[in-house]
């Protein structure tokens, strides 16, 4: 058992940062918030080029064939910067659908209908989206349409996107801790940083708890590919990035609650996010069956 | 990221089931939690035991991922715990490992990888808790002794220790965490007085070591005199990585004999409770990846804290959904399992560092954030 | 409107306080512990005297003419104390069951079995007790026994019982508040007050919240006698008494694990009352309901 | 302990209703949030309409019970709110009416009352919020007047308010408690910027002021100079007992509208989410019983803080469980009833002084614990 990042790992995820940190840095996500329901091409080729979409493909097919703990690894760094568009079901489609794994095609997933992402920008909407309705979403980033529920719909890799969506929050969650902490070390009342004041060490000292026991049931769940692994994974993960970037909100007082600081965008993203299939009462009642079934 | 046992991982496990499938059912029954010698004794044995078996020194010499074999696997075998040899093998051991001079490692850390002595710790005082390095028990040098007078309290097996770790302050006109000196006492020195503490749970788990001039020869300092903070702090984190490992696989049993009860009486169909375990198990598998995670870190510690904030809190709602599975009147009678458990499990968010100290380590040293007050 | 005591209601509370510490102090909380199943007669019989029992019957017949928000507030008294004994049962009983109202007799109540208090000490026992088991209790202050379910048992006065158990657990919320302050006010660590420590002032003011929060409908409860307000005190008094004790608990820190501690008599006596009839579910259900009625 | 209404409020209560009845199906149609004029103009009109019923003064001369009456009913009634008229009636009012000369109440007072002229307050700055008295922007003495530079933050109205309550520092050299002024501030005197403040909720409700050399007749200056954070703190209790009457009553009726939609939709079929809901119907109940509690209380002050923390806390996870009523995708749709409340809401446990000064005003001030960190 080595359950560390391995080299090569550690040099996937400083690689991706970097692209993410030149290519969408604050300006960019500030400009995307105007652009959206659009997407910036531009970068989604990028992504494509540097292998984001085609990381899980088989090195014969042209992919990059690595494994699900690096896709994880990717995605948490796309939740880290609030990278935007339907980034999982296209990395999911890269070898299905032409283009996907290059970024040339944009895919979105309607799954077995409600909620769905990005469906003006796809290129390619697998399942029914008839009936689509646009819907004014709570994330600025993140355009949604309302689609009718098909009982009889195909949800496509439920507990892998739920995984990769467990990835994302980590990676929110992770970056609101430095939001938080970055914030109360330079901000002053009463003479100190408040950072000084144990009432806030203790929203971050949570904040951080949160996110390192995600973390762990997030690498492993990737590791393993075991559904109660993943059900963890994704309970955990939420709480981190919901309950962390609400925590964030509240280390930041009044300067938070602006539409100029982002605090509030990583909060809007990790709802949006908590919504997607594979919801709360369906991982708690899936890891209570398991208990039964463990302890036999 | 492999959670996979390497080849010589894999076949210490199937080596160590294989004998405890063996050596295990041959083992003497387990004395009551009252009786003290017949405890020592039992607990000598099976470190005896472990000692003839190889596995003597798996506490310290062993990489901490074998380390966590040797935990996951005994634990789920429902072996014996370290019981009496919990200081002697992972806190007093480890720092004469480290700090002691040849002559010190000779004498004393033999007879506890054979199992035949017993350490106990002196360290807590009434007025030194949170802040273990305000304590007062004072000692002054009187020739080739140090003559040691004050008390200490939450010692663990006092009763029949051997030795005992002690933390005594040897210049009271130094700041506070430069006066202290660590020493080894004979238990048997006159002088010493222990009275069991009575817990919550009413088990004389603990005692009181009171301190009545006892005399402790110059040659049993281990380190330094006035250095005594940092030999002790060499330790504090030695076993951090691996110090919860049995409990978290204790814990993940536990959860599931409630999952089992609940079926049984009905309670499971509540799907309140049942959420509520099922939630459960998302904790404690995030704890049990967490603790594979800190035991492959290269630089442990840092995970330490933030391991026990979570897991401590995690275990006391382990109880409370095991009083609600229980029910009425089960929850209330100390006869059913688990009862005096959840009264135990309330110490956990105090003992060893409250939360709110945790907090605040996690905050400063993890984090940077600013010294807080 | 004037929702405060009336100088009656001030002065009742007075002479409960007064008659509780005179005669039902530390030394004697302490002596209890050693003589349960048995009670003190003595002490039974002064309450009786002082009206304790008879405060809600009629005048006419003998009592104190008083109503329920008199009751509760003798109740939160005596939770205050933790005043050992089948107090409720008694005090219902008291004009239907002779020599209850004057403390001469000593009354506990089966309801739908499970658990029953003090069902060796009292000398009249309603309802069917038939198989009942004793049992090892948690609470070294209040004997129990088991007593198998009785679907078609008579539960008596279930929501005054309930109202009168908040009223207790009122008392005891408000208690452990003060063990906590009087502790943290005294006890030093790093070379001060624990209780100027954030960490520790966020644990007492948030007791003090629940606490008064809880009064508040407590007494509501009794003034109104409506079943939505008295599922709303036993809700909110069982969390002020278990919640706070628990936090008094943490606050002591080791000192409070101790045997010899009186904290953990508060918790424990807590989670024995958070047990009597009219369970967590049953209220939040009741509630529920009550939405619908309301809004509907 | 009485809760029903005397003879007195019972005639109160029920002439209010019945003028209620009447008067508000002629009301004209509220304007949009964006509508600043004609919010103004609204708000304005609601409380000229209040004055020629009587009820100009309920808010400042009635007896607590009466003014918790007049804010149940006309909630409950679906009436305006207090709106632009918010710092006029309930907070730089008070203040002149406890504070000011028999000419300053002269000037400002009625037009109040009347609904003529609407207030602002100018007290949080971007570097002094939860630390108030940090304050820094800056008056100095100029003959007649007070010259006054810097700027302020969370100011409501400012785009249609006549006047403002200013704090600002007349001597930099003092502690900072002993250094602010009051002054009423025209907000039409030259050198005033007012900026829209988008919050997280995509509304611009709130606004910067910047003040670059405003001159202020010091005849505006209320109290002396010097002596402006006792002035304030004066009537910062003033409203303390009644000021979330119309929230809670506002929380009950959305709370019943979770229910019945939860019905609707199937979701209250779900034990876990209806008894969550019964749980808050608990949570609110007990807060309007600490409402009445508090009114009541001939000692005014000392229950805002409890409530406060208590209220701001259930009213954002009335909105989550709002969130869980709505569903998939309704909860993230900002066009469905709740969700702007929901965003709204994650201000309560910061505005006017956060849940963490909160409870350390509640250990000190009221547990009397010794000053903290």
């Amino acid at each position: 058992m080595r359950f560390q990042l391995t080299e090569d790992q550690r040099a996937l995820r400083t690689g991706v940062r970097e692209l993410l940190t030149a290519r969408f840095g604050r300006e960019r996500l500030r400009a995307a918030m105007a652009d959206a329901p659009a997407l910036d091409r531009d970068l989604w080729r990028e992504l494509g080029d540097a292998g984001f979409f085609a990381l899980r493909l088989p090195e014969a097919a042209g992919g990059v064939g690595l494994g699900l703990p690096e896709a994880v690894l990717a995605f948490e760094e796309a939740g880290r910067v609030l990278l935007p568009g339907p980034l999982i079901a296209t990395q999911l489609a890269a070898g299905t659908v032409p283009g996907a794994a290059t970024g040339e095609t944009v895919v979105t997933d309607v799954d077995t209908g409600g909620t769905v992402e990005w469906l003006a920008a796809a290129d390619v909407v697998r399942g029914d989206a008839e009936g689509a309705v646009s819907v004014r979403s709570v994330d600025p980033l993140t355009p949604l349409h309302r689609v009718p529920v098909q009982d009889s719909g195909a949800a496509v890799d439920v507990p892998l996107k739920s995984l990769l969506t467990a990835a994302e929050q980590l990676g929110t969650g992770a970056r609101v801790v430095e939001l938080a902490v970055e914030h109360a070390r330079t901000r002053e009342q009463f003479g100190r940083p408040i950072g000084a004041f144990q009432a806030v060490q203790q929203l971050c000292a949570g904040m951080l708890v949160r996110v390192e026991v995600a973390r762990a049931v997030v690498y492993a769940a990737a590791v393993t590919g075991d559904p109660a692994d993943i059900a963890a994974a994704r309970l955990l993960a939420d709480e981190a990035a919901v309950h962390g970037a609400r925590d964030c909100l509240q280390v930041h007082g009044g300067m938070g609650f602006t539409w100029e600081s982002d605090v509030h965008l990583y909060l809007k993203r990790a709802w949006v996010r908590a919504r997607r299939p594979g919801s709360v009462t369906e991982c708690e009642e899936l890891l209570a069956a398991g208990l039964l079934a463990e302890a036999g | 990221m492999d959670l996979t046992d390497t080849p010589q991982e894999a076949e210490f496990r199937a080596r160590l089931r294989e004998w405890l499938a063996k050596a295990l059912p041959s083992l003497p029954d387990r004395p009551s939690p009252d009786d003290w010698p017949g405890r020592r004794a039992y607990d000598l044995g099976w470190q005896r035991t472990l000692y003839d078996a190889g596995y003597g020194e798996v506490h310290w010499g062993a990489e901490p991922a074998v380390r966590m074999i040797f935990l996951e696997e005994t634990e789920k075998a429902g072996a014996p715990y370290v019981g009496a040899n919990f200081v002697g093998l992972l806190h007093a051991g480890p720092t004469i490992a480290a700090e002691g001079t040849e002559e010190q490692k000779a004498r004393w850390l033999p007879p506890v990888l054979r199992g035949e002595e017993v350490w106990c710790q002196g360290f807590s005082e009434p007025d030194a808790g949170s802040d273990l390095a305000a304590l007062r028990t004072r000692a002054r040098r009187d020739g080739d002794d140090y003559v040691v007078s004050g008390s200490k309290i939450w010692t663990s097996h006092a009763e029949v220790a051997d030795w005992c770790e002690l933390l005594v302050r040897t210049d009271p006109d130094a700041p506070k965490h430069r006066g202290i000196t660590w020493l080894a006492m004979p238990m048997d020195a006159p002088g010493i007085t222990v009275r069991p503490l009575r817990t919550l749970a009413g088990s004389n788990e603990f005692a009181e070591v009171f301190l009545d001039e006892v005399r402790v020869p110059v040659a049993n300092r281990v380190g330094a005199e006035n250095d005594g903070w940092r030999v002790t702090m060499v330790t504090l984190s030695f076993e951090r990585g691996t110090a919860f490992v049995g409990e978290v696989v204790a814990c993940r049993r536990v959860l599931g004999e409630l999952a089992l009860a609940a079926r049984e009486n009905g309670r499971w169909d509540d799907p309140v409770l049942r959420r509520r375990l099922g939630r459960l198990n998302a904790e404690f598998r995030a704890l049990w990846r967490l603790t594979q995670w800190n035991v492959s870190d290269s630089v442990p510690g840092v995970g330490g804290s933030v391991f026990k904030l979570r897991y401590s809190h995690a275990r006391q709602e382990l109880y409370e959904a095991a009083a609600e599975v229980l029910g009425d009147p089960a929850a209330l009678d100390l006869e059913q399992p688990w009862v005096l458990d959840r009264l135990s499990s309330l110490s956990y968010t105090i003992a060893a560092g409250t939360s709110q100290i945790q907090h605040n380590i996690v905050a400063e040293r993890v984090l940077g954030l600013p010294k807080g007050r």
